[in-house]
C-alpha cells in the first residue's frame, strides 16, 4: 500500500528534454504557461486512466481532465462543476476527507486562480486532487455543505487570496485581522508590503510597518 | 483588548435590552494571554452560567506568513523557516518539507539518510507527545507531569544538541538526506536513552492513568466521533482515539517507515482519556520503532546526488507526513526556478483546532481547558 | 513586676476565662506573630517541598536553600505597586481581602493550644470557629464581584458555591464529634474547644478511634471538606489557573494579593486546627491513655527539644554539603548560625524538659507542660499542612460540577449517616 | 460539662467596658442599618447589612446567649448573606442602581418607622417594671444548655418547643423540595 499506484508512475524523463508547462490547464482554459519556461526537465503528467475517470468523463465530457503527475492524481475540472464533482466523489468514490483547500495565483492570466481540493479516501487509501480555473472577483460555491472541514480551510483562501465562496456560512478573515486590506498571498502583494493604514491606527506604529 | 473588531460574530449578540434580572450568557474571552490556551490563541466563549453554549476561536495573532516568506527563498533558504510552525516537532516538520521537496525534484534520499530521519523524527514524536502530556495535565491541574516530562524531554534535546547544535529549531535534514553524519556515540545516545525513559513513561502513568479525578476530568469528555472526526478533516492521534486506524506511517509509508514493525493504537470513545492514552502508546510504539531502526542503520551515505542549486522542475506535488499532531501537508507548485512558485502547508493543528466547537458545547469552562490541552494544538502551526 | 503578670503565670485558665485583659493581649499577639510566622515557614516549605515532588530544587538563591526567599517575596510584594482597576469598586476591593485576612485570624481566638495556651475559650468555641470561618467567603465573593471581570466574577460564584455547599458536610460531621464529647455520666456534651478536647482526655481515646470507624468517617468528611473550604488543591476552583488564570483574585497585585494568600495559608492552619482538636486529641500528646507513667510523661517531653536538635542536625549536614567555593562562604555562614540557633532551641527545650520533669508547681514544670502541648498541637497540624502540600502534588483538579456531586450526593449523606448511628449507638452505649 | 463555665462566671468573666461596647455595637447596627437602606449599590447595602448582623450578634454575646450569636454569624452572615452576595452579583447592577427609589415610598415608610419608634417607646413606659435597673441574675446552666432543654427536653421529657421546632423543620424541608422543583427544569 504504497503510493497512490492508479496507473503506473511516470518514466522518468531522457535529460535535458524540454517540457510546456506543467499545469493542464482544464479544457476549457486556455493553455498558460504559468512562469520561466526555461525550466529544468522534469518528469511529465500523464493521463490519468481509473475507472473513476472514465464514469465522470462519461458523464461530464470536457469538462474534466484527468492526469498524474509523479504519481499523484488530479481532476481539472470546469468551474462550472464544481459543488457537484466534490460531492460525487464523496458519496460515490468515498473520498470522505478533505485534507485541504487552496488556491494558487497566476497573475498574467485569464483565469487568475487555481483553487484545488486535496482530497483522501480512507477506504481507498488514494488522494486526489481537483483544481479548478477562476477569474478574478468571481466566486466559487462552497464545499462546507460537503465537508465541514472546509469552513476554516475557505476562510484562509478568502483571506490569502480574496476568493469568494458562495454559501459559506461565516466567510470572514481568520489569520489576518478583520479590516486588514489586500490578500497576502497574491503575487501582486510585496513580501514587505502591509495595509499602513491599519498598522497606523490599530497598532498606534507611526511608520505603519 | 484586541484590535479586532469581529468579537463574536456567529454567537449572535444582538445588543437586545438585557430584561431587569438577567442572569443568563455571559461572553468571556478566553486568551488571548490565557494561562490554558497554549499560546495566542483566543477563544471566545458564550456561557450560560459555566456551561458553554458556543465558542469561536480567533486565531491569527502568531500569523508570520511562512507561506509568502516561501515564495521569496529558494528552497534551501526556506528550510529553517518550516521549524518554526510547529516548533515543539521542528524535525518532524522539517522531514515533510524535505521529502516534499524531494519528491518534486525526483530524488530519493540514501537509506542511511531516512533511518536517520526516522529516528530523529520519533525522538520528536516523543518529545512533543511529553510536552502535550505536562502542559495537558497542568491543564486539568496536575502540576507534577509537567516536570517529570521536561525532565525526561531535555535527554531528547540533549540528543538533538549534540546532533546538529540545535535543540528545538533543529533543522536538522538538507533536501536530498541529512547534512550530519551522526556524531560517535549516538547510537549509544538514543539506546541508552530508550533504556531511560521507558519506565519514565510508566511513571506518568501511575500518576494519571487509573488516577480517579483524572478519569472523571477526561472520560466523556470532548466526546467527538469517528464520522464526526473524519468529516471535519481532524487527523492524528485525535482521529485514531475516535476509533479511525489511520496513520500516515503505515497507509502511505514515507521515509523508511515501511521497514519497522509497530502498531497504530486506537482508542474507542473519542473523549480526552482515549485520545491520552493513544498518546501514551504512541510514546511507546515510537520508542519500538527507534529501536529497530537504531540497531538497523545501514552504512553509506547521507546524501542523493542533489545539485548545489536545487531547481525542482514545473510541476506541483502535495506530499504529506504523520507529523506528532496529525498529517502535516506541503502542498508546493514549482515553476521551474529556484523559489517555490507556491507553497501551502496543510497544517495538523489548524483543521484540528476547528473541531473545538464541535467537542465541547454542552460542556462546563473546565472542559474547554481539556479539550483545547488534547487536541494538541500549537499556535505557531496554526497562524503560520 | 506587676502583679497580674505574675498572678497569671500559675493558673490553669485561659486568660479570657481568668478575665485577664493583659495576657490575653500578650497571647493575641503571641498567637498572631506564631501564625504569621507559620505562613512564613509554610510558604518556603510548600515551595521546597512541592519542588522536590516534582524533581526540581525550589528556592535556592535568597539565603542557604532559599531560607530567606519568603522575606524577599513579602518585601517585594509590600513595595510593588498597588493596581486598583479603573473599572473596579474601589471601596469594595479594598476591604475585601480584610474582610478574608479577618476572618480567618479572628478564629484564632479560641484555638486551643493547651488547656490553657489559647486566648479564651468560649461556651460555643466550635460554633465560633464554623462561623467566623465562614465569613471568609465573603471576602473572596466580594472580591470577584469588586473586580468587575468576568474571571474573577465565575470564581468568586464557584468558591461561594463551593464553600456554602462544603459547610453543610463538615458542619454534620463536627456534630457527630460534639455527640462524642457527651459520652459521659452526666451526659452534657460541650461545644467548647477545650471541653472536647477534655472530653477526649477523660473518656481515654481520641474520637478518631471512638466507635470505630465512625469516628474515622466522619474525620475524613471533615478533612475532605477542610480542602474544599480553603479552596486549595484539588479543590483549587475557585483559583483554578488554568481556566480562571487567578480566579478572584486575578486582579489584585502587591500587597493586597499578599493578604489573600496570608489569608488562605491561615485558613488552611485553623480548619487543621480545628480537626486537629476534634478528633485527634487536640494537645494531648500520643499514647497519653497508655503509656501514662511519670517515666513516660518525661520521654515525651523531650519530643520538642530532639525535634528541634534534629533540625540543627540536618542544617549542619547542610552546612557541611555546601560547595566549599567562596561564593558560598557567606551562605554557609548564614546556614551554621541558623543551625546554631535551632541547636540552641533544642538545647533550651531539653533543659527544660529535664528540669521540668518533676509534677510540682513550679514555673519550669508549668513551662515544660505548656511546651509539651504546643508542640504536640503544632506537630499535628504540620502533618495536616504537609498533607495539603502533598494533595497539590499529586491530584488534578476537579471540575466544578464533580465537586459539587461529591459535595451534595457523596459528603452529605454519609456525614448524615454517620450523625444517625454515632447518636444510635451513643444511646446504646450509655 | 464545661468546667471553665462555671469559674468563669465566678472569677469575673463580666465583660469589661461593657458600655462602651454596648454603644459601639449598637452604633454599627444603626450605622449599618442606615448604609442598608441608604446606598445605591446592592453590593454596597448587602456589606452593610453583615456589619449590622456582626454587630448584633455581638449584642447578644454580651447578652451571655453565645449560642444565639454563634447562630447568628454563621446562618446570616455566613450563609444568607453569601447567598444575598451571589443573587446580587447576577443583577444587572449598573441598571438598578440608576432605578430612582423611595418614590412615593417616602410617607409609607416614615410613618411606619414613627409608628414602631412609638411602640418602642410606650413598651418602654408601660413595661418599665419588666426591665430590672442591674444585672439580671444568671442562669444557672449556660445558655446553650438551656435552649437545647427547651427545644428538645431532656430525660424523657419534650421540651416546651419541641413540636413547634419539628413543625419549623419540616416546614424547611417542603420549602427546599419547593424550591428544587421550581428550579429545575427536568428531574
Amino acid at each position: 500500500m504504497a503510493e497512490e499506484v492508479k496507473s503506473p508512475a511516470p518514466p522518468p524523463p531522457p535529460e535535458g528534454e524540454k517540457k510546456p508547462a506543467a499545469e493542464k490547464p482544464a479544457a476549457a482554459a486556455a493553455p498558460v504557461a504559468p512562469a520561466k519556461p526555461a525550466a529544468p526537465a522534469g518528469p511529465v503528467p500523464v493521463p490519468w486512466t481509473s475507472p473513476l475517470v472514465e464514469k465522470y468523463r462519461s458523464q461530464y465530457g470536457s469538462g474534466l481532465d484527468a492526469q498524474t503527475y509523479l504519481g499523484q492524481n488530479y481532476l481539472t475540472v470546469d468551474r462550472s462543476l464544481i459543488p457537484d464533482i466534490l460531492r460525487l466523489l464523496r458519496d460515490e468514490e468515498q473520498f470522505d476527507y478533505c485534507v485541504d483547500i487552496t488556491a494558487v495565483h497566476y497573475p498574467k492570466r485569464e483565469k487568475q486562480f487555481d483553487v484545488l481540493w486535496i482530497l483522501y479516501s480512507f477506504p481507498r487509501n488514494e488522494r486526489v486532487r481537483v483544481k479548478t480555473q477562476i477569474a478574478d472577483g468571481a466566486s466559487i460555491p462552497s464545499s462546507v455543505p460537503i465537508w465541514p472541514t472546509a469552513n476554516w480551510l475557505e476562510r484562509e483562501v478568502y483571506d490569502m487570496f480574496g476568493i469568494k465562496f458562495d454559501g459559506h456560512p461565516d466567510l470572514k478573515r481568520i489569520l489576518l485581522p478583520d479590516g486588514w486590506k489586500g490578500h497576502p498571498l497574491r503575487k501582486d502583494y510585496g513580501i514587505l508590503q502591509q495595509d499602513q493604514e491599519w498598522v497606523q491606527i490599530n497598532l498606534g506604529i507611526e511608520s505603519g510597518q | 483588548m484586541s484590535p479586532r473588531t469581529n468579537d463574536s460574530a456567529n454567537l449572535d449578540l444582538e445588543t437586545r435590552e438585557k430584561p431587569y434580572l438577567d442572569s443568563n450568557e455571559l461572553i468571556i474571552n478566553m486568551g488571548p494571554q490565557h494561562p490554558a490556551t497554549h499560546g495566542v490563541l483566543r477563544v471566545i466563549l458564550k456561557l450560560d452560567g459555566e456551561k458553554v453554549l458556543g465558542t469561536e476561536c480567533v486565531i491569527g495573532y502568531l500569523h508570520r506568513g511562512v507561506e509568502k516568506i516561501a515564495e521569496n527563498r529558494t528552497y534551501t533558504m526556506f528550510n529553517p523557516y518550516v521549524d518554526r510552525m510547529d516548533y515543539v516537532a521542528a524535525v518532524s516538520n522539517g522531514l515533510g518539507y524535505c521529502e516534499a521537496v524531494e519528491k518534486l525534484m525526483n530524488v530519493e534520499a540514501p537509506a542511511r539518510a531516512k533511518y536517520i530521519r526516522v529516528i530523529l523524527t520519533e525522538l520528536n514524536r516523543i518529545a512533543s507527545h511529553q510536552l502535550w502530556l505536562g502542559t495537558h495535565a497542568l491543564d486539568i491541574g496536575a502540576m507534577t507531569p509537567l516536570f517529570y516530562t521536561f525532565r525526561d524531554r531535555e535527554e531528547i534535546l540533549k540528543i538533538f544538541e549534540k546532533y546538529c547544535g540545535a535543540r528545538l529549531t533543529t533543522h536538522a535534514f538538507r533536501i536530498g538526506g541529512c547534512q550530519y553524519e551522526t556524531y560517535a556515540g549516538f547510537e549509544k545516545d538514543v539506546k541508552n536513552f530508550l533504556s531511560f525513559v521507558a519506565p519514565k513513561i510508566d511513571e506518568y502513568e501511575t500518576l494519571l492513568t487509573t488516577n480517579r479525578i483524572w478519569l472523571e476530568r477526561t472520560k466523556n469528555v470532548g466526546v467527538i466521533s469517528a464520522a464526526d472526526a473524519i468529516a471535519l478533516g481532524v487527523t492524528g492521534p485525535v482521529l485514531r482515539a475516535s476509533g479511525v486506524k489511520w496513520d500516515l506511517r503505515k497507509a502511505q509509508p514515507y521515509a523508511a517507515y515501511s521497514e519497522f514493525d509497530f502498531e497504530i493504537p486506537i482508542g474507542t470513545n473519542g473523549d480526552t482519556y482515549d485520545r491520552y492514552l493513544v498518546r501514551m502508546a504512541e510514546i511507546r510504539q515510537s520508542l519500538r520503532i527507534i529501536e529497530q531502526a537504531v540497531n538497523g542503520i545501514p552504512e553509506g551515505p547521507i546524501m542523493a546526488k542533489v545539485p548545489k542549486v536545487i531547481k525542482p522542475p514545473v510541476g506541483e506535488i502535495y506530499h504529506s507526513i504523520e507529523a506528532p499532531k496529525g498529517e502535516l501537508g506541503y502542498f508546493i507548485v514549482s515553476d521551474g526556478s529556484t523559489q517555490p512558485y507556491r507553497l501551502r502547508v496543510r497544517p495538523p493543528s489548524f483543521v484540528n483546532l476547528q473541531a473545538l466547537d464541535v467537542m465541547v458545547r454542552g460542556l462546563l469552562v473546565a472542559d474547554v481547558v481539556a479539550v483545547i490541552g488534547t487536541l494538541d494544538i500549537v499556535l505557531g502551526e496554526v497562524d503560520r | 513586676m506587676p502583679n497580674f503578670v505574675m498572678s497569671y503565670l500559675g493558673s490553669t485558665v485561659t486568660p479570657g476565662e481568668a478575665g485577664n485583659q493583659f495576657w490575653a493581649l500578650i497571647y493575641v499577639l503571641i498567637i498572631f506573630t506564631g501564625v504569621s510566622v507559620a505562613v512564613i515557614a509554610m510558604n518556603w516549605i510548600e515551595r521546597k517541598a512541592l519542588a522536590h515532588f516534582q524533581v526540581r530544587l525550589g528556592p535556592m538563591r535568597v539565603g542557604p536553600h532559599g531560607l530567606l526567599q519568603p522575606f524577599a517575596d513579602a518585601l517585594k510584594l509590600m513595595l510593588k505597586e498597588d493596581i486598583i482597576p479603573a473599572a473596579a469598586d474601589q471601596f469594595v476591593f479594598w476591604v475585601a481581602p480584610l474582610i478574608g485576612l479577618l476572618a480567618a485570624f479572628t478564629v484564632y481566638t479560641v484555638i486551643p493550644f493547651g488547656p490553657s495556651q489559647a486566648v479564651s475559650d468560649m461556651n460555643i468555641g466550635i460554633l465560633f470557629m464554623l462561623g467566623v470561618s465562614s465569613l471568609g467567603v465573603l471576602g473572596i465573593v466580594v472580591a470577584g464581584w469588586a473586580s468587575n471581570s468576568h474571571y474573577p466574577l465565575i470564581g468568586a460564584l464557584r468558591s461561594s458555591a463551593q464553600m456554602v455547599s462544603y459547610e453543610v458536610a463538615m458542619g454534620l460531621a463536627v456534630v457527630s464529634a460534639v455527640l462524642m464529647t457527651s459520652m459521659n455520666e452526666k451526659g452534657t456534651g460541650t461545644l467548647s474547644m477545650i471541653g472536647i478536647v477534655q472530653a477526649q482526655q477523660q473518656q481515654g481515646v481520641w474520637f478518631i478511634f471512638k466507635f470505630f470507624p465512625l469516628g474515622f468517617i466522619a474525620f475524613v468528611i471533615f478533612s475532605i471538606a477542610m480542602i474544599a473550604e480553603t479552596n486549595r488543591a484539588p479543590f483549587d476552583m475557585a483559583e483554578a489557573e488554568s481556566e480562571l488564570t487567578a480566579g478572584y483574585h486575578t486582579e489584585y497585585s502587591g500587597l493586597r494579593w499578599s493578604l489573600f494568600m496570608l489569608a488562605e495559608y491561615a485558613a488552611m492552619i485553623a480548619v487543621s486546627s480545628i480537626a486537629v482538636t476534634l478528633w485527634l486529641g487536640g494537645w494531648m500528646r500520643p499514647f497519653a491513655n497508655l503509656l501514662h507513667a511519670p517515666a513516660w510523661d518525661f520521654i515525651f517531653s523531650l519530643f520538642p527539644g530532639l525535634t528541634f536538635g534534629s533540625l540543627a542536625a540536618i542544617a549542619f549536614v547542610g552546612v557541611t554539603r555546601m560547595p566549599a567555593h567562596s561564593f558560598f562562604k557567606i551562605q554557609r555562614i548564614g546556614l551554621a548560625v541558623f543551625a546554631a540557633l535551632l541547636g540552641f532551641i533544642a538545647l533550651l527545650l531539653l533543659a527544660i524538659a529535664i528540669v521540668g520533669r518533676s509534677a510540682d508547681a513550679s514555673l519550669a514544670a508549668r513551662f515544660n507542660e505548656g511546651i509539651d502541648y504546643v508542640y504536640w498541637f503544632v506537630l499535628k497540624v504540620a502533618v495536616f499542612m504537609y498533607l495539603f502540600i502533598w494533595y497539590r502534588a499529586t491530584w488534578p483538579r476537579y471540575r466544578f460540577d464533580q465537586l459539587m456531586r461529591i459535595g451534595w450526593k457523596v459528603l452529605l449523606p454519609i456525614s448524615l449517616g454517620v450523625l444517625v448511628v454515632t447518636a444510635i449507638v451513643g444511646v446504646i452505649v450509655s | 460539662m464545661n468546667p471553665g463555665m462555671n469559674s468563669a462566671f465566678n472569677s469575673g468573666m463580666a465583660p469589661v467596658a461593657t458600655p462602651f461596647f454596648f454603644y459601639m455595637l449598637s452604633g454599627l447596627a444603626i450605622v449599618g442599618g442606615l448604609l442598608v437602606i441608604t446606598r445605591r449599590n446592592a453590593v454596597h447595602s448587602a456589606l452593610a447589612l453583615i456589619v449590622t448582623l456582626l454587630a448584633v450578634a455581638g449584642l447578644y454575646l454580651m447578652l451571655y446567649a453565645p449560642f444565639v450569636a454563634g447562630v447568628q454569624i454563621i446562618v446570616y452572615a455566613g450563609g444568607i448573606m453569601v447567598l444575598f452576595l451571589f443573587v446580587i452579583m447576577l443583577v444587572n447592577i449598573e441598571r438598578s442602581s440608576k432605578e430612582r427609589r423611595f418614590n412615593r415610598m417616602w410617607p409609607v415608610g416614615l410613618a411606619a418607622a414613627c409608628a414602631l419608634m412609638a411602640l418602642f417607646v410606650s413598651a418602654f413606659v408601660k413595661g418599665r417594671a419588666l426591665f430590672p435597673d442591674r444585672m439580671m441574675s444568671l442562669p444557672e446552666s449556660s445558655n446553650t444548655q438551656q435552649i437545647a432543654t427547651m427545644l428538645y427536653g431532656e430525660a424523657g421529657r419534650m421540651g416546651q418547643y419541641t413540636f413547634a421546632f419539628e413543625i419549623a423543620s419540616l416546614l424547611l424541608l417542603v420549602a427546599i423540595l419547593g424550591a428544587v422543583i421550581m428550579t429545575k427544569k427536568k428531574i
